[in-house]
C-alpha cells in the first residue's frame, strides 16, 4: 500500500492553533479541566505560545518565533508533533512492540500495551514521546501523536484525514500518498524560490529514511527551530544495534553450550564410572 | 558420618539468598524488556513496580550486610581483587575439567577458585553499574538529558548481559553440574565435606585447617 | 460585506487594514490563502506585526488612529497616477458610476482653506462648546439642474466638480505627511501604493478588508469611508474580487444588525419615527428619499411598503388603513437624541433606566470605561441577563472591592440554549442566513432564548389585556401567534419572510410588497428567504454556480434576493459585458443578464438607455459617492487625531474631530501623564467579552491570562523584561497585566517624533474559569460623530512596573 | 524423573537459546504484535450546525449519543470553511451541556442579596414581565413636552442580540418596540 504522509507549509499556517484544539477534540484528551479552585494550570509566558510544552494530553502544538534577518521582523510559525520517521528511533528501542510501523508508513501506538518504559522519550531525535509517571513506582504510559490511528478513534482506517489536517482553515496541512506530497512540497519550494525565498527547503524528504510529517519552509530549518540533519543517537546504535544482539548471542550461545556441557560431562562421568565399576569388579 | 567444613557464614549465606532471589526477580522483569515479544508482558508498568522493588532489596542488603560483617567484606573485596598466574593454569584446564572430568593440570584452588573469583568480580562491578544506572533512570528520568539516560541504559543493558550470562553459569555450576556436587550445600547448608573440600579447594582447605582440629 | 468571503480568492490585491483577518476570522483566511496562491499580494496595514501581517506580502506599521492619513495619501496617489497613467485606471468606470462628475455648490470649502474644517461649521477651532460641535452641511450639496438632477460635468474639469475638489483635498496628503502622521516608512507606504493601485486596471481587482480596527474610532465612518474613495477610484466595488469588506466579529451580528436591535432603525434598516412624525404619511414623506432621475432607481423609494408591510407583520389585522396600521403603537424617539451604547450607559448611570434586559451580551466587559459601566449597572433596580455562562454582567454586584449589600439590584440569571441546542437562523458576514439545527439537549432547565421571549410576550399580552397600562394596545394587539409551550421557529421566519394576504401564501420577493396593507413582511431584506418553494436559509447545494467565481447561489441564502455581490452592475461596462472576462459576475446575455442575481434587471446603460438605471440604486442619485454630503464631520475624509492624542495634529490646528459628542471631558488623558498610545484588539483562541471562551479548558490552556503587548524599546525603557507584571492606567482605571514584550511592536518614528504603542486583547473579567483585568477598564466614553462607536482602538496610556 | 527434567531443560534452552538468537537475526518478526482493531468509538457527522463564534459563518457538524454530544468538527461540504475550524472552532465540543461550568439553573439575587438562589421559570418569567410592565408603566411618554405623541419609555433598556438567531433577534425587535423600548442596542458597536 502507497506510504501515506502530512504535509506541513508553514508558509501557509496562520497559527490559528485549530489542530491544537482538533486533536485534542478527537483523541479526547480533555480529561484534564482546570478548575478555579485548583488554578488554571497555565500562565502567559510572554508568549502566544502555550501550553509550554508537548504533555501526554498535547500531542501537537503550535510554535511561535520572532526573528529579524535584515532588519524586517518576521513571525514564523511551526508545528510540532511526532514526525513519524521511517528510521524511527522510538520504534527501535520499544521493547513492548507498543510503537510500531503502521502499514502505511508512519509510527503507529497501541497505548495498551505500552510499559512505560520510557526509552522512546530518550530515542526520539524530535524530543516528541511525552509520560504520564509515577515518580516513585515508576508506572508511566507513553504518549504521542498516532497519526489519529488509535484504537476506537481510528481515522485513518475509518477513510478519513487526521484530525489536525481536517481542521486546517488555510490547508497548511495536508494528507496524500506521500511521493505525491513529496512531489507538491517541491513544487511549492520552487515556487518559494522563485519569488526570492532562496533558501526555501522541503523538510523531511530524506530525513531519517524518509518522515511522514513534511515541512515547506521558506528558510533553513534551524530557523524554525528543527533540527538540521536529526539522526538516531550513537547510544541507541551502540544498544539497539551492537549490545543487544550481542547480548542475544551471547546469552543464546551460553545457554546451548550449558546443555551442551551437561550432556558430554555426564556422560563422560557415567563413563568413569562405569570404567571404575568395571575396574572394581 | 563424613567430615563437614564450614564454608559459608549464615549472614553470608542469607546475603548471597536475598540477593539472588531479589537480582533473580530484576533480571526476568529486565528480560522481559529485552527480549522483543516479551514486552507485552510488562504492560501496564507492573513489571517495573517487582522491578523497582526488587531494586530496593537487591540495595539495601548489601548495605545492611558490610557494616555487620566488616572483616568478611574486606575480605572478600580483597579476593575479588587478588590474581595471578594459578589463575591461568586454572582457566587452561577448566575446559577438560568441566567437560570431561578431567583434573590434569588443575591447580589447587582457594576459597573461590577462579571462576568464582570472576563471578564474584562481576557481581561487584555490575552489582554497582546497576546500582548507578538503575538509579539514575530511576530519579532523574524527567531531568537528566536525554543523552544520559540513553548511556545509563546501555550500560545497565551491558551489565545485564554480562551478569546475566554469568548468573546463568553460576545456577547451572550450583545446580545441575554433575561435579558440583556439593556448591548447593556449602550455600544452602554452609558447610562442604573435607573431602570436597579437598577435592575442590585444596589452598583453601589447607588455609581453614591449619592448627586446628577438624569437626566431626 | 459587498462581497463575501469565498469571493475574496478572486482579488489580485487584498489589503487588511484595521482588521486581523488571520486572528480574528481564521476560517475564512482560508480564501486569501487561496486567491495568494493564485499570485495576489496581501497587504497588511496595523500598528503591530499580527498573524496576518506574518503571512502578508507588505507589511506597513501605523499609528492607531491614523487611517485617513494613510489611505488619503494612497488617494492622492492615485489621483496623481490617474494624471499621467490614465490608461492605468477604469476612467468610465469613475465618470460613469461615481460622482465624481457631480458639481458641488460652490460655497463648498475644505479643510485646505478652512485650518482643518469644512465649510459650514457652528463653532470655531477646537470647539468645546456642545451645541456648537455641528456642521450646516447646506454648502456641500450638489448642484441640481432645472429639473432637480444633479448637475455633471463629464470632463471632470470644472473646479467645483468632485474630482476638482478631490484633487484639492487629497493633494495635501503626501508621502512625506502621511509618514509624519503615521510613522509608516515612505518607502514602504509607496510600495503598498504602487501595488494597491494596480488593482486600478481594468480587469483587475482589489478588495478591502477592515473590521473594529477601522470603525471604532472617533472617526470610524469616515475611515470606511476613505477606504471607499480609493476603491470607487480603482473601479474595485461591484467586481468579483473587489468591494469593501466589513468583517464581523458575532456570529449573528448581521443578523441582527438587519433586524435592527438598534435605537435608530426598524428590521430592514428603516429609519425609526421621531417626535416630529405626528402620521405614517408624515413619517414616510421625511425618511423616503426622493430623486427626479429617470435612470435612478432610488431603491429606497419603496420605503412605504416595507414600513406596511412590517406594520403588517407585527399588529396583523389590527394594522388598518384607519389606524395607520398601527404607526403609533411605535415608539418614537426624540429628534437628534442618541439612543445608542455610550448614551444608554450615561442614562444608566444617572438613573434615567430603571431595568434592563440583556441578551448573551457582557458589558462589564465589552463595554467602554468598564468601571463606569459596572458603577451604571448598581443604578438598576432590576436587570435581566440570559446566557449559557455566568458572566460579568450578570455578577456585577459581585465583582472584587464591592460590598455586595449595598447594591441593591435585583438580578435575574436565566440559563439559556447554545448555537447547536436550538433551531434557526444566523447571518454571516457576507450576508448569508444559514440555517442551523438542534443537535444535542441543553444543560438542566436551559431553554432557547426565542422560548423565553414568547414566554414574556404573551405573559405581558395577558397582564395588558387584563390590568390595562398606557399604549396598552401595542401590546396587546400584536400578532403574536407561533404556537403553544414551544414556539415553532418556522412560523417565525416565515413571518420575517412575509405573506400575501389575500391568498396566504408566502412572497417570493420583496419586489411584491405593497404598501396597502395586502402585504406582510417582518423584514423586507429578507424577503425570500423562507418562500412556497421552502427554506431557502436550509438549502446546501455545494456547486460554486455561474462563471465559477465561487457564488453558491444555492448554498443557504443571501440577502437582498440572494444577491452574492451587491451592486454588481458596475462589473460591466456600458454594454453589460464584464470589466474582467475571467471573473465576470453578471453579463448582458442576448437580452438578459447571466450569472448573480443583478442588482436590479435593467438592461445596461449603453444597450438601451431608455430604460436602463444607474448601478448604485440605494443611492438616491444613483451614484457612488466620493463626495458624502450626508456625513457629519465632513463629505471627504480628513485626518484628525484621536480623542487621546500623543501629538498635535500635524495635518492641521483642528486637533479632533470636530463633531462627535464629548461625554466626559474631564476624563480626557493628555500625553504629558499618559505618553503611550494603546489600541484593544482581540486574540484568535478567545472571543469578545469571554464568555463563550474563558470557561473551555483547551482555549484557557492556549491564552490562559490577559497581557499587554509591548516594543522591545519601551520594554527597555520601563524596565521590564518579558512575563514580568505590569501595571497599564489610564485616567479611567488601571489594569494589571503580563508583559509580552515582542520585536512585532516597533515605536514609531514620525518625522523625528517617537510614539510609543502598545495593545491590550480585551476578552478577560472576574468570572469565569480563566479571570483577569478588563481592557475596557481603560477605554473612553467617546464615540464616533456619526454612529458613536466607542473609541476602543485609540487612546492614551501609562506603564508602570509592578 | 531424571529424563523428564533432561528433557525439559534441554528443550527449554534450546528454546530459550533460539528466541535470542532469532531476535538478533530479525528483530521485527518478534515485534509483529497483532494490534487491536476497535470500530469507531464516535460518530462523525449527524447534524450540521453555524459556529457560534465569528461572523464567517463556517459549517460543523455535531454528533451526539443520547443528546450528549461526542464530537464536532467542520463540515466538509461547506463552502466557506471546507471542513476547517481554528482555535475556537475546533474546541466548540467545550460548550456543549457537558462543559460543567454551564448555566443550568434559573438563578436569582434579590436587591442587596449576597448570593444567587435557584428560580423556577414561572416564576421568574412572571416576575420579570412585572418588573417590565411595572417599570413600563410607571415611566412612560405618551406626549412629550412639545405635546408630539412619542409613546415611549426611556426606563428600559434592552441590550443584545448577535449571539441570537434571526428569529429570536426579530421577535426581540417587535417586543421591544411594542413595549415602546427606545434604548435599545446590541454587539453591533462592540
Amino acid at each position: 500500500m502507497a506510504e501515506k504522509a502530512i504535509l506541513y507549509d508553514a508558509t501557509r499556517c496562520t497559527a490559528c492553533r485549530g489542530c491544537q484544539a482538533a486533536c485534542k477534540q478527537w483523541n479526547e484528551n480533555d480529561e484534564f479541566i482546570p478548575t478555579v479552585e485548583n488554578g488554571v494550570q497555565s500562565v502567559n509566558r510572554g508568549s502566544y505560545e502555550n501550553p509550554p510544552d508537548l504533555s501526554p494530553t498535547t500531542w501537537l502544538k503550535m510554535e511561535f518565533r520572532e526573528v529579524t534577518p535584515d532588519g524586517k521582523v518576521r513571525w514564523l510559525f511551526n508545528r510540532r508533533s511526532c514526525m513519524h520517521c521511517t528510521d524511527a528511533g522510538c520504534v527501535k528501542v520499544c521493547p513492548s512492540g507498543a510503537l510500531y510501523h503502521h502499514e502505511l508508513g508512519f509510527v503507529a501506538y497501541d497505548k495498551d500495551i505500552c510499559t512505560g518504559c520510557g526509552y522512546c522519550e530518550d530515542a526520539c531525535p524530535f524530543d516528541v514521546p511525552r509520560y504520564e509517571r509515577n515518580f516513585v513506582s515508576g508506572i508511566a504510559k507513553m504518549d504521542k501523536c498516532t497519526f489519529c490511528t488509535t484504537p476506537g478513534l481510528d481515522r485513518i482506517a475509518g477513510g478519513w484525514e487526521p484530525a489536525c489536517v481536517k481542521t486546517c482553515p488555510p490547508d497548511a496541512l495536508q494528507y496524500g500518498d506521500r511521493d505525491q506530497l513529496v512531489a507538491e512540497g517541491k513544487k511549492r519550494v520552487e515556487a518559494l524560490i522563485a519569488k526570492g525565498w532562496t533558501n526555501a527547503n522541503l523538510y523531511g524528504e530524506k530525513e531519517l529514511g524518509g518522515l511522514h510529517v513534511m515541512y515547506v519552509l521558506d528558510d533553513h530549518p534551524a530557523v524554525y527551530g528543527l533540527p538540521v540533519d536529526p539522526q538516531i543517537s550513537a547510544a541507541t546504535i551502540a544498544w539497539q544495534d551492537v549490545i543487544q544482539p550481542i547480548g542475544w548471542v551471547v546469552g543464546g550461545l551460553t545457554i546451548l553450550g550449558l546443555g551442551f556441557n551437561y550432556l558430554v560431562a555426564r556422560a563422560n562421568i557415567n563413563r568413569e564410572k562405569e570404567k571404575k565399576d568395571a575396574a572394581r569388579s | 558420618m563424613q567430615q563437614e567444613v564450614e564454608k559459608y557464614s549464615k549472614p553470608t549465606r542469607i546475603l548471597h539468598w536475598v540477593h539472588l532471589v531479589s537480582f533473580c526477580i530484576l533480571f526476568l522483569t529486565g528480560l522481559v524488556l529485552f527480549v522483543p515479544g516479551l514486552g507485552v508482558i510488562a504492560q501496564d508498568s507492573w513489571t517495573r513496580v517487582i522491578h523497582r522493588v526488587a531494586a530496593v532489596i537487591f540495595i539495601l542488603a548489601p548495605i545492611i550486610y558490610v557494616p555487620m560483617n566488616w572483616k568478611a567484606t574486606l575480605k572478600g573485596v580483597k579476593e575479588a581483587f587478588s590474581w595471578s598466574a594459578a589463575d591461568i593454569g586454572w582457566l587452561k584446564a577448566a575446559p577438560r575439567y568441566y567437560f570431561l572430568g578431567d583434573e590434569t593440570g588443575m591447580p589447587p584452588q582457594g576459597s573461590m577458585n577462579t571462576g568464582q573469583r570472576l563471578w564474584w568480580l562481576i557481581v561487584l562491578v555490575s552489582g554497582v553499574i546497576f546500582t548507578i544506572t538503575g538509579l539514575v533512570m530511576w530519579f532523574a528520568k524527567t531531568t537528566a538529558p536525554a543523552a544520559v539516560l540513553q548511556w545509563m541504559v546501555f550500560f545497565h543493558d551491558v551489565a545485564f548481559i554480562v551478569a546475566g550470562t554469568m548468573l546463568l553459569l553460576h545456577i547451572y555450576l550450583g545446580l545441575l553440574h554433575p561435579l558440583m556436587t556439593e556448591a548447593w550445600k556449602a550455600i544452602y547448608k554452609g558447610t562442604v565435606s573435607v573431602e570436597y573440600a579437598k577435592k575442590h579447594h585444596a589452598k583453601w582447605y589447607e588455609e581453614v585447617t591449619r592448627g586446628k582440629e577438624v569437626k566431626s | 460585506m459587498t462581497n463575501h468571503w469565498n469571493d475574496i480568492a478572486n482579488a489580485d490585491v487584498i489589503m487588511a487594514i484595521g482588521s486581523n483577518p488571520a486572528e480574528n476570522h481564521p476560517a475564512a483566511f482560508g480564501h486569501i490563502t487561496d486567491a495568494k496562491e493564485r499570485g495576489a499580494q496581501l497587504i497588511s496595514v496595523d500598528p503591530r506585526f499580527t498573524r496576518t501581517s506574518a503571512k502578508a506580502d507588505i507589511y506597513s506599521p501605523l499609528r492607531s488612529g491614523t487611517d485617513i492619513a494613510f489611505i488619503d495619501g494612497m488617494i492622492k496617489y492615485v489621483l496623481d497616477d490617474i494624471d499621467h497613467n490614465p490608461g492605468n485606471y477604469n476612467m468610465s468606470y469613475i465618470k460613469e458610476y461615481t460622482n465624481a462628475a457631480y458639481l458641488i455648490n460652490p460655497g463648498y470649502k475644505g479643510p485646505a482653506d478652512l485650518d482643518g474644517l469644512f465649510s459650514g461649521y457652528a463653532g470655531g477651532l477646537n470647539e468645546t462648546d456642545g451645541n456648537k460641535r455641528k456642521y450646516d452641511k447646506s454648502s456641500w450639496q450638489f448642484q441640481l439642474d432645472e429639473k432637480g438632477i444633479p448637475k455633471r460635468d463629464m470632463t471632470l474639469q470644472d473646479p467645483n466638480c468632485v474630482f476638482q475638489i478631490m484633487k484639492r483635498h487629497f493633494a495635501r496628503y503626501t508621502p512625506e505627511k502621511v509618514n509624519e502622521i503615521t510613522g509608516a516608512p515612505v518607502d514602504t507606504f509607496l510600495q503598498i501604493c504602487q501595488t494597491y493601485a494596480t488593482s486600478g486596471q481594468v480587469g483587475k481587482a482589489g478588495t478591502i478588508l477592515y473590521a473594529m480596527g477601522t470603525t471604532q474610532h472617533t472617526y470610524g465612518a469616515q475611515n470606511i469611508r476613505s477606504y471607499c474613495i480609493l476603491q470607487l477610484l480603482l473601479g474595485n466595488i461591484g467586481i468579483a474580487g473587489g468591494g469593501i469588506n466589513a468583517m464581523r466579529g458575532e456570529s449573528n451580528v448581521q443578523g441582527s444588525t438587519d433586524h435592527c436591535l438598534l435605537f435608530h432603525i426598524l428590521p430592514g434598516y428603516l429609519k425609526v419615527p421621531d417626535d416630529t412624525d405626528d402620521t405614517l404619511d408624515k413619517y414616510l414623506e421625511r425618511v423616503t428619499p426622493k430623486s427626479n432621475d429617470p435612470k435612478s432607481a432610488n431603491w429606497w423609494q419603496h420605503t412605504p411598503k416595507y414600513m406596511v408591510s412590517l406594520l403588517k407583520a407585527w399588529y396583523g389585522n389590527a394594522a388598518t388603513r384607519d389606524n395607520q396600521f398601527g404607526f403609533h403603537y411605535l415608539p418614537k424617539i426624540e429628534t437628534g437624541k442618541n439612543y445608542s451604547h455610550i448614551s444608554l450607559f450615561e442614562a444608566m448611570y444617572s438613573g434615567v433606566i430603571k431595568g434592563m434586559m440583556c441578551w448573551g451580551q457582557n458589558p462589564a466587559v465589552g463595554g467602554p470605561n468598564a468601571n463606569l459601566e459596572r458603577l451604571a449597572l448598581g443604578e438598576l433596580d432590576w436587570l435581566v441577563v440570559t446566557d449559557i455562562w455566568h458572566t460579568e454582567t450578570a455578577n456585577f454586584w459581585q465583582r472584587p472591592g464591592v460590598n455586595k449589600a449595598d447594591i441593591k439590584t435585583e438580578v435575574f440569571l436565566l440559563p439559556a440554549l447554545n448555537s447547536f441546542e436550538k433551531e434557526g437562523s444566523v447571518t454571516n458576514s457576507g450576508r448569508w442566513s444559514q440555517w442551523r439545527y438542534a443537535a444535542a439537549a441543553g444543560p438542566g432547565v436551559a431553554m432557547g432564548d426565542l422560548w423565553m421571549l414568547d414566554w414574556l410576550a404573551r405573559k405581558l399580552m395577558e397582564m395588558y389585556a387584563n390590568e390595562g397600562g398606557p399604549n396598552a394596545e401595542a401590546i396587546t394587539q400584536l400578532n403574536w401567534n407561533y404556537g403553544h409551550e414551544h414556539p415553532d421557529v418556522h412560523a417565525v421566519a416565515k413571518e420575517i419572510n412575509g405573506y400575501d394576504l389575500t391568498t396566504g401564501k408566502l412572497l417570493p420577493s420583496f419586489t411584491k410588497l405593497m404598501d396597502d396593507g395586502t402585504t406582510s413582511s417582518g423584514n423586507w431584506l429578507y424577503c425570500a428567504s423562507y418562500t412556497e418553494d421552502g427554506n431557502m436559509a436550509a438549502r446546501r447545494d455545494p456547486t460554486p454556480g455561474p462563471f465559477n467565481i465561487g457564488l453558491y447561489p444555492n448554498w443557504s441564502w443571501c440577502w437582498p434576493v440572494n444577491r452574492r455581490i451587491i451592486y454588481n452592475r458596475a462589473s460591466v461596462d456600458l454594454n453589460g459585458e464584464p470589466w474582467d472576462k475571467n471573473h465576470p459576475v453578471i453579463w448582458w446575455q442576448g437580452d438578459k443578464w447571466v450569472g448573480d442575481v443583478p442588482d436590479g434587471g435593467w438592461p445596461p446603460m449603453a444597450v438601451d438607455p431608455e430604460n436602463t438605471k444607474y448601478p448604485f440604486i440605494m443611492k438616491p442619485e444613483g451614484h457612488a459617492r466620493f463626495f458624502g454630503p450626508g456625513m457629519a464631520e465632513g463629505p471627504l475624509p480628513e485626518h484628525y487625531e484621536p480623542w487621546e492624542s500623543p501629538i498635535k495634529n500635524p495635518m492641521s490646528p483642528q486637533q479632533s474631530n470636530p463633531a462627535f459628542k464629548i461625554w466626559r471631558p474631564d476624563e480626557q488623558g493628555t500625553p504629558d501623564k499618559y505618553p503611550i498610545v494603546c489600541s484593544t484588539y482581540r486574540l484568535c483562541e478567545h472571543w469578545q467579552g469571554g464568555q463563550m471562551t474563558r470557561n473551555m479548558p483547551w482555549l484557557i490552556e492556549m491564552q490562559p491570562e490577559p497581557f499587554v503587548e509591548m516594543s522591545e524599546e519601551l520594554a527597555a525603557k520601563i524596565g521590564i523584561v518579558n512575563g514580568e507584571k505590569v501595571i497599564v492606567e489610564s485616567t479611567r482605571g488601571q489594569v494589571y497585566l503580563t508583559a509580552v514584550i515582542t520585536k512585532r511592536f516597533k515605536p514609531f518614528q514620525m518625522n523625528g517624533t517617537t510614539v510609543h504603542q502598545v495593545g491590550i486583547p480585551w476578552h478577560w473579567g472576574f468570572t469565569g474559569l480563566s479571570t483577569g483585568d478588563s481592557a475596557n477598564k481603560l477605554t473612553p466614553h467617546v464615540g464616533d460623530a456619526n454612529t458613536m462607536i466607542p473609541e476602543y482602538k485609540a487612546f492614551l496610556v501609562n506603564i508602570r512596573k509592578v | 524423573m531424571e529424563l523428564s527434567r533432561r528433557d525439559f531443560l534441554k528443550t527449554s534452552g534450546a528454546a530459550m537459546g533460539g528466541i535470542f538468537m532469532l531476535g538478533a537475526l530479525n528483530p521485527d518478526i518478534a515485534h509483529a504484535v497483532t494490534h487491536k482493531f476497535l470500530p469507531l468509538k464516535k460518530k462523525i457527522g449527524e447534524k450540521t450546525t453555524i459556529c457560534p463564534y465569528d461572523a464567517s459563518g463556517c459549517g460543523f457538524i455535531v454528533a451526539t449519543e443520547n443528546g450528549r454530544v461526542v464530537n464536532i468538527e467542520g463540515d466538509p461540504d461547506h463552502p466557506i470553511n471546507r471542513g476547517g475550524g481554528c482555535a475556537k472552532g475546533a474546541s466548540m465540543r467545550q460548550l456543549s451541556a457537558n462543559n460543567p461550568w454551564r448555566l443550568s439553573k434559573v438563578l436569582y439575587r434579590p436587591p442587596g442579596g449576597l448570593n444567587w438562589e435557584e428560580k423556577d421559570w414561572d416564576w421568574a418569567l412572571t416576575e420579570i414581565a412585572r418588573r417590565i410592565k411595572d417599570t413600563r408603566d410607571a415611566n412612560f411618554t405618551e406626549l412629550d413636552s412639545k405635546g408630539n405623541l412619542v409613546n415611549r419609555t426611556e426606563a428600559i433598556a434592552n441590550l443584545g442580540g448577535s449571539a441570537l438567531d434571526n428569529e429570536e433577534c426579530y421577535l426581540l425587535s417587535k417586543l421591544t418596540r411594542a413595549l415602546g423600548v427606545v434604548y435599545l442596542e446590541h454587539h453591533a458597536r462592540i
